[in-house]
């Protein structure tokens, strides 16, 4: 209790402390392998400007907890100085006005622009021409996996990259034959219990198809229904097959795949950072990432965007704006280390840096950023929105055997227009 | 036991007896397992098998929960509010339970109904309204606007009243006689001679404060300004492998009120069957 | 007794004040309040429109109020009888030991009721928990498949109510005792020397004499069950909210996630009148048995 | 002077008269108890003194000062309650205490007082214990302390004995004739009980029905009862009372009982239907025949008496006293005399005639 007490008061005097400094209350959603690199960045950042700026940093529960926070916060008033924001969930920030307005002065303080990031990106934080953000990467889901396992199995090419990643079949065989090898409890590790998270698998297969969730402000028009359903059945498939891990939830998901049960795993690129520690610690296998594999006609994979976003109802001194200010330049101009959590940094004067074209396993699957596709730009869009959350509610059943696609597809499409 | 016990109970009892203790170890077997957990490496926790008792042992999840997380003042601002919420709680019933009971006055009917009828409305339809009120008075992630809206528990008074209504009047009498104000009465006979209902009712509210969640969750944006049982499920990382790390959390957020509870066993078990309305 | 009224009426003023100023402030003007907020188009904060009774309106063909309404039902049936049946089994259990084993076996029954929501959901999720929770790892043992217990709509509200008897049943357990106690010890020996047998003992001795008790164990419990939310809500973080919607996460929902406060109060409103409705049901009830005695 | 006086006053609680226009003086060092069956008012006479009651009309003077509008601390009278009232929170010491400390009396005064008291009361060893730690005998002293410390101008006690055992009622009982005696103050006790009544009282005050019925000493009381409620309620076992018809002149009359037997009185009264009174020790039983006969019923050995209950020939029922070594059997047919000099006749409004 002594201890605990000492802990306390060393936490409140750490606190006072800090009030010296312009104290810049920041906001996450990074819990993962990606968070660590985050505070690394943060703890540099501190250093830097000691006496000067200090970022008071805390991660929140991602997804609807994170975003409930964010609007009941603005809605009354206590709004952080400064938080991390999906690109993809800016249009209904923007309707629900929870964001301000990076003016152009602004950009000119942070020695940014238009011409640092990439057209898909900069558009991404825009909005009827103003921007609302300042991009820091674009993190696309990747396939993980477990080179030990796969090359015991015989499963590798010559590059060291999974067998049968050009189609539905030969990805197929390769789960198959994963299974009859019988070395690990499942194939594959999918985040099967989270309907939120496995929007991002089942866009990405929509978008192989070049199908579209929105089209002029209907869903699901003509064979977009049809896409989404072949979507859910490969899914389904899988599952019916025992290919893939079912009713798994996300710390279950990465725990299967690096304790061995699990030969490959479909997640973030966030959790590089994850398997490098672990790597490096000896307490994990040869793995490798690469793009997903491209199960209908062309390559595809959702990306979203992590921004830095100002809330409004916080009413900020100029003295606190100007350093909100360098805390977004100075971590876009120092992504390369943020590159290390995975992610692509949006900056394109740091991707295009040597040391960053290097770094693996980001080289590996550097490829897909030619093939990825974005949610549609509206306020029902974007983590944790109104689309994600009906369609999310449907996964789970589907992709767990209880529900077949075309039910599946009928019931999202009755939701969405319902909206 | 007296020896006659002792040779009343038969085989059948003694069955019994076994049987119960093992249905009540396997009841409490889910808080075992995860303070067990707590403290496994994270990667001894996920093995595929078994293991009743660790192979390695470690503290390693409390001392990050200790040192990198914010449990410290997570500590502080449920210590705060659950002793706010009980202070404030026991004084304004206690006084009401008194007034209604032992003084005459104008409206005292309409506040008896009053409060019979906040017996029945559950404060949980009244959240939004709550949290309308506390962003207009300025109070959302501050300590006093987490405690106010759990100030709602009338069955306090309620207990309260009962007990000064059994108060025999001669009491009150021979503190007339003995030259005793109004509040002479109430703070020196009264109250003292209800201590031990105080003292009940207080650990209870206390424990119900402390494991407060859907207000605490509501009132609070800032992580600073969180009780233990809100920060717990809103910060940890949802991402990776922290099994033992969030159990080592919930261990010690549960940790005050199983000591309260153990210390005053007998208080709380009153203090229940108060509350329930059943005289102890 | 001699009083003097005016002074008492002062002295008695004093002390309520503080308590009537707390209730009017955080119960009697949000309960009007609520009424206000369910008849108007208003976000969670900020001023709204006047709707009229379109937030009503909505509800029947709203889905996710039904799914909100009929889980709230499933999962007081689901508590209520079965955990006072429970609590009454475990209070007839410790009530026959003694000494030092019966404060202690009672303990380790009532121990979960002081515990944090919080920590129930963290313990049972871990014991429940798909792919490493313990009890997977028995079912693994005795063959049977694996369960996902808080992923599937199946398993889901009988999952969380019966973690929900867990952690409350301890609160019945005491006042089960407590009634247990209250029966004097000479209407056992004069049945057991009647030959009694251990069933008729229950059912024709302690059941009757224990139903005032019974009755207000069930009172309690339904009352309590119709408010659920922290639980629901905890076990489907990260899994399937909009299936498992009760009462009380849809007013969550509709106000802090949508930003709908009208549409949330609307919900609130049906909500407290239906535990209105049932308080005063489940009083008549009870007086009606009582009155048949 | 008089320490307690009462001048006409009444009270009514919701339009029921309680208590009946009462006037009463009480002499300093007197102890003088209100006897009367319950709802005679007899408790709330004394609350009315103590001032836990308020007093609808009359005046009340204590130690010379009108105090009927005092609020009961302020009027110099301490109270013992029936069910003692100890603060259970509180120890002996703080018990006695109290009421000291409320009126702000310095710590050594306090001290010193409650020491004596504990002195009188032979409890100093008591002091520090709380009173859920106490026999009833000494909660019971406790609650006199209690009293004692406050140097009252009187003391009240209502019904002090009643939740004591019989043996420690006795004890009790002399200890508080013996208090008394010690401390020459000023009492008044309420109580439903004559024998308590007649063993302490030095004036009793019998109450029926909101008003006094009669004042006077113990054995005024006993031997000339005013009224046939009185003779009734004092003394124990109970006056015998039997239908009887007067006749003959002033100085030489007859009352003829309903068996037939006639006894021979002196009375100021005129002739006529009466009912006379006489106690079981006027009644005798007699070995050679006498004024009438009966039949024993059952008979009561008490020691040093023996009380026999008897049938005469018409069914009238009474009791009479025959010495310890009565050799009366259930069943016996028995001579009765009759000790006319203690005889009593109540006409038809209650009112007592004592034979001469």
């Amino acid at each position: 209790m002594r201890k605990i007490l000492a802990i306390a008061a060393s936490a409140l005097l750490a606190t006072s402390a800090a009030q010296a400094a312009e104290t810049v209350v920041w906001w996450d959603f990074l819990g993962g392998g990606d968070g660590v690199r985050m505070k690394q960045m943060i703890a540099d950042f501190n250093e830097g400007h000691e006496g000067e700026i200090e970022i008071d940093g805390t991660t929140l529960d991602w997804g609807v907890p994170f975003y409930t926070k964010v609007q009941t916060s603005v809605a009354v008033g206590e709004a952080p100085d400064i938080m991390t924001y999906h690109a993809s969930r800016i249009p209904l920030a923007i309707k629900q006005g929870l964001l301000q307005e990076i003016t152009d002065e602004d950009w000119q303080t942070m020695g940014l622009g238009e011409e640092d990031f990439a057209d898909s990106i900069w558009d991404g934080v825009s909005a009827d021409g103003k921007q609302y953000g300042v991009p820091l990467d674009t993190h696309p889901i990747v396939l993980y996996y477990n080179k030990d396992v796969l090359a015991e199995a015989g499963l590798l090419d010559e590059n060291g990259q999974p067998k049968g990643l050009d189609s539905r079949e030969g990805f197929n065989a390769t789960l198959q034959a994963l299974k009859d090898a019988e070395s690990v409890k499942f194939p594959l590790a999918s985040v099967t219990a989270d309907g939120n998270f496995m929007f991002r698998t089942i866009y990405s297969l929509m978008g192989q198809q070049d199908g579209e969730l929105m089209t002029d402000g209907e869903f699901l028009v003509g064979d977009n229904a049809e896409k989404l359903e072949n979507a859910l059945s490969v899914l389904q498939q899988w599952t019916n097959e025992g290919l893939q891990s079912t009713y798994t939830d996300y710390p279950a998901t990465v725990a299967l795949f690096t304790s061995g049960e699990a030969a490959m795993m479909i997640n973030g690129v966030w959790e590089v950072p994850t398997m490098v520690d672990l790597h490096k610690e000896g307490k994990l296998f040869e793995w490798g990432a690469v793009e997903l594999p491209v199960i209908f006609d062309h390559p595809a994979t959702y990306s979203d965007s992590h921004v830095f976003a100002i809330p409004k109802g916080n009413d900020m001194s100029e003295e606190k704006r100007a350093a909100v200010l360098e805390v977004m330049s100075w971590m876009s101009k120092n992504s390369l280390f943020w590159a290390t959590a995975g992610h692509i940094p949006a900056n394109s004067n740091i991707t295009a840096m040597d040391e960053y074209k290097a770094m693996e396993p980001n080289s590996t699957y550097s490829s897909l950023t030619a093939n990825m596709i974005y949610d549609p730009k509206t306020p029902l869009a974007g983590v944790a929105g109104p689309i994600f959350d009906v369609m999310s509610t449907y996964f789970v059943p589907t992709l767990n055997g209880e529900m077949d696609p075309e039910e599946a597809v009928s019931e999202i499409q009755y939701e969405l227009n319902d909206m | 036991m007296t020896p006659t016990t002792i040779k009343r109970i038969n085989w059948v009892g003694g069955i019994f007896t076994v049987f119960t203790v093992i249905c009540a170890i396997l009841w409490a077997f889910p808080i075992y397992w995860g303070i067990i957990s707590s403290i496994k490496p994270e990667d001894e926790v996920i093995r595929p098998y078994i293991e009743l008792w660790p192979e390695t042992l470690t503290f390693e999840h409390y001392w990050f929960a200790l040192t990198e997380t914010q449990i410290g003042t997570w500590y502080i601002n449920s210590i705060v509010t659950a002793v706010g919420v009980t202070v404030l709680t026991v004084s304004t019933s206690l006084f009401a339970g008194y007034a209604i009971s032992q003084l005459r006055f104008p409206g005292r009917t309409a506040l008896w109904w009053l409060i019979l009828a906040s017996f029945m409305v559950p404060t949980q339809v009244l959240i939004v309204n709550h949290f309308v009120l506390m962003a207009d008075l300025k109070m959302l992630n501050s300590w006093a606007g987490i405690i106010l809206p759990q100030l709602i528990h009338p069955v306090i008074i309620i207990v309260y009243k009962q007990f000064f209504d059994q108060v025999p009047k001669d009491f009150r009498e021979a503190a007339a006689m003995d030259n005793a104000s109004e509040w002479d009465i109430l703070f020196k006979i009264y109250i003292p001679m209800n201590w031990g209902v105080t003292t009940a009712l207080s650990i209870v509210i206390f424990i119900w404060a402390w494991n407060a969640f859907l207000w605490p969750f509501l009132a609070v944006t800032k992580t600073e300004m969180m009780t233990i049982t809100v920060g717990i499920t809103q910060v940890f990382d949802a991402f990776g492998v922290y099994y033992a790390r969030q159990l080592s959390a919930a261990v010690l957020a549960g940790f005050p009120v199983a000591l309260a509870y153990l210390l005053f066993q007998r208080r709380v078990t009153q203090a229940i069957t108060l509350s329930a309305g059943i005289k102890g | 007794m001699l009083r003097n009224a005016k002074r008492e009426t002062l002295i008695a003023y004093i002390l309520i004040a503080p308590f009537v100023a707390i209730y009017g402030l955080i119960f009697v003007y949000p309960t009007i309040d609520l009424f206000f907020l369910s008849f108007q188009d208003a976000p969670l904060i900020g001023p709204g429109e006047f709707a009229g009774t379109e937030n009503y309106e909505r509800l029947p063909r709203d889905r996710r109020f039904g799914t909100a309404f009929w889980n709230t039902a499933y999962f007081v049936a689901l508590t209520v009888i079965p955990g006072t049946l429970v609590a009454l089994a475990i209070s007839m259990g410790v009530t026959r030991l003694s000494g030092r084993v019966q404060a202690l076996v009672l303990s380790l029954f009532f121990l979960p009721y002081i515990l944090p929501v919080s920590v129930v959901f963290r313990l049972w999720d871990w014991t429940l928990n798909f792919q490493f929770g313990i009890a997977m790892h028995l079912l693994d043992i005795f063959g049977l498949d694996r369960i996902p217990i808080f992923k599937t709509t199946t398993w889901f509200m009988p999952a969380v109510a019966f973690v929900t008897i867990w952690w409350t049943c301890g609160f019945s357990i005491l006042l089960f005792l407590a009634g247990l106690r209250a029966i004097p010890k000479e209407i056992y020996e004069a049945a057991a020397l009647d030959n009694t047998s251990r069933w008729r003992m229950f059912r024709h001795v302690t059941w009757p004499l224990l139903w005032p008790v019974t009755g207000l164990v069930l009172t309690i419990q339904l009352i309590l069950q119709l408010k659920i939310f922290d639980q629901v809500y905890l076990f489907s973080q990260g899994g399937r909210p909009n299936d498992n919607l009760v009462m009380v996460y849809y007013i969550f929902q509709r106000a802090f996630v949508n930003n709908q406060g009208g549409r949330a109060a609307a919900i609130a409103v049906v909500l407290f009148i239906m535990v209105i409705i049932i308080s005063v049901l489940n009083f008549q009830l009870m007086r009606f048995s009582e009155r048949r005695k | 002077m008089s320490e307690i006086s009462l001048n006409n006053v009444c009270k009514s609680f919701g339009g029921v008269q309680v208590i009946d226009g009462i006037s009463l003086d009480i002499e300093s060092g007197e102890l003088v108890v209100f006897l009367g069956p319950s709802g005679s008012g007899k408790s709330t006479l004394l609350r009315m003194i103590a001032g836990l009651e308020t007093i609808d009309e009359g005046e009340l003077t204590i130690g010379g000062k009108r105090s009927e509008h005092l609020a009961p601390g302020q009027r110099d009278v301490a109270m013992v309650f029936q069910n003692y009232a100890l603060y259970p929170h509180m120890s002996v010491r703080e018990n006695m205490a109290f009421g000291l400390k409320n009126i702000r009396m310095p710590k050594d005064e306090i001290e010193r007082r409650v020491n004596d008291a504990a002195r009188i009361l032979e409890m100093d060893a008591l002091l520090d214990r709380r009173p859920a730690q106490l026999s009833g005998g000494q909660r019971q002293r406790v609650a006199i302390g209690r009293a004692i410390v406050k140097e009252p101008a009187a003391f009240l006690f209502d019904e002090p004995l009643s939740n004591l055992d019989a043996a420690l009622r006795v004890r009790t009982r002399v200890e508080l004739a013996e208090l008394h005696q010690r401390m020459q103050s000023t009492m008044i006790y309420v109580t439903h009980d004559q024998t308590e009544a007649m063993t302490l009282a030095d004036r009793i005050i019998i109450l029926n029905d909101c008003q006094i019925e009669q004042i006077g000493t113990p054995m005024d009381v006993y031997l000339y009862p005013n009224s046939r409620f009185v003779a009734g309620f004092v003394g124990s076992p109970g006056m015998n009372f039997l239908q009887a018809e007067l006749s003959g002149t002033a100085g030489k009359q007859q009352a003829k009982l309903g068996d037939g037997s006639q006894i021979e009185l002196s009375v100021d009264l005129g002739p006529g239907a009466y009912e006379l009174g006489i106690r079981p020790e006027a009644v005798r039983v007699s070995a050679t025949p006498a004024a009438t006969t009966g039949t024993a019923t059952v008979v009561e050995r008490l020691g040093e008496r023996t009380l026999v209950h008897l049938r005469l020939e018409d069914g009238t029922e009474l009791i009479a006293q025959d010495g310890g070594h009565s050799e009366v059997k259930p069943g016996d047919l028995v001579h009765l005399t009759f000790d006319t000099s203690q005889l009593h006749l109540f006409d038809d409004k209650g009112r007592a005639h004592h034979a001469k």
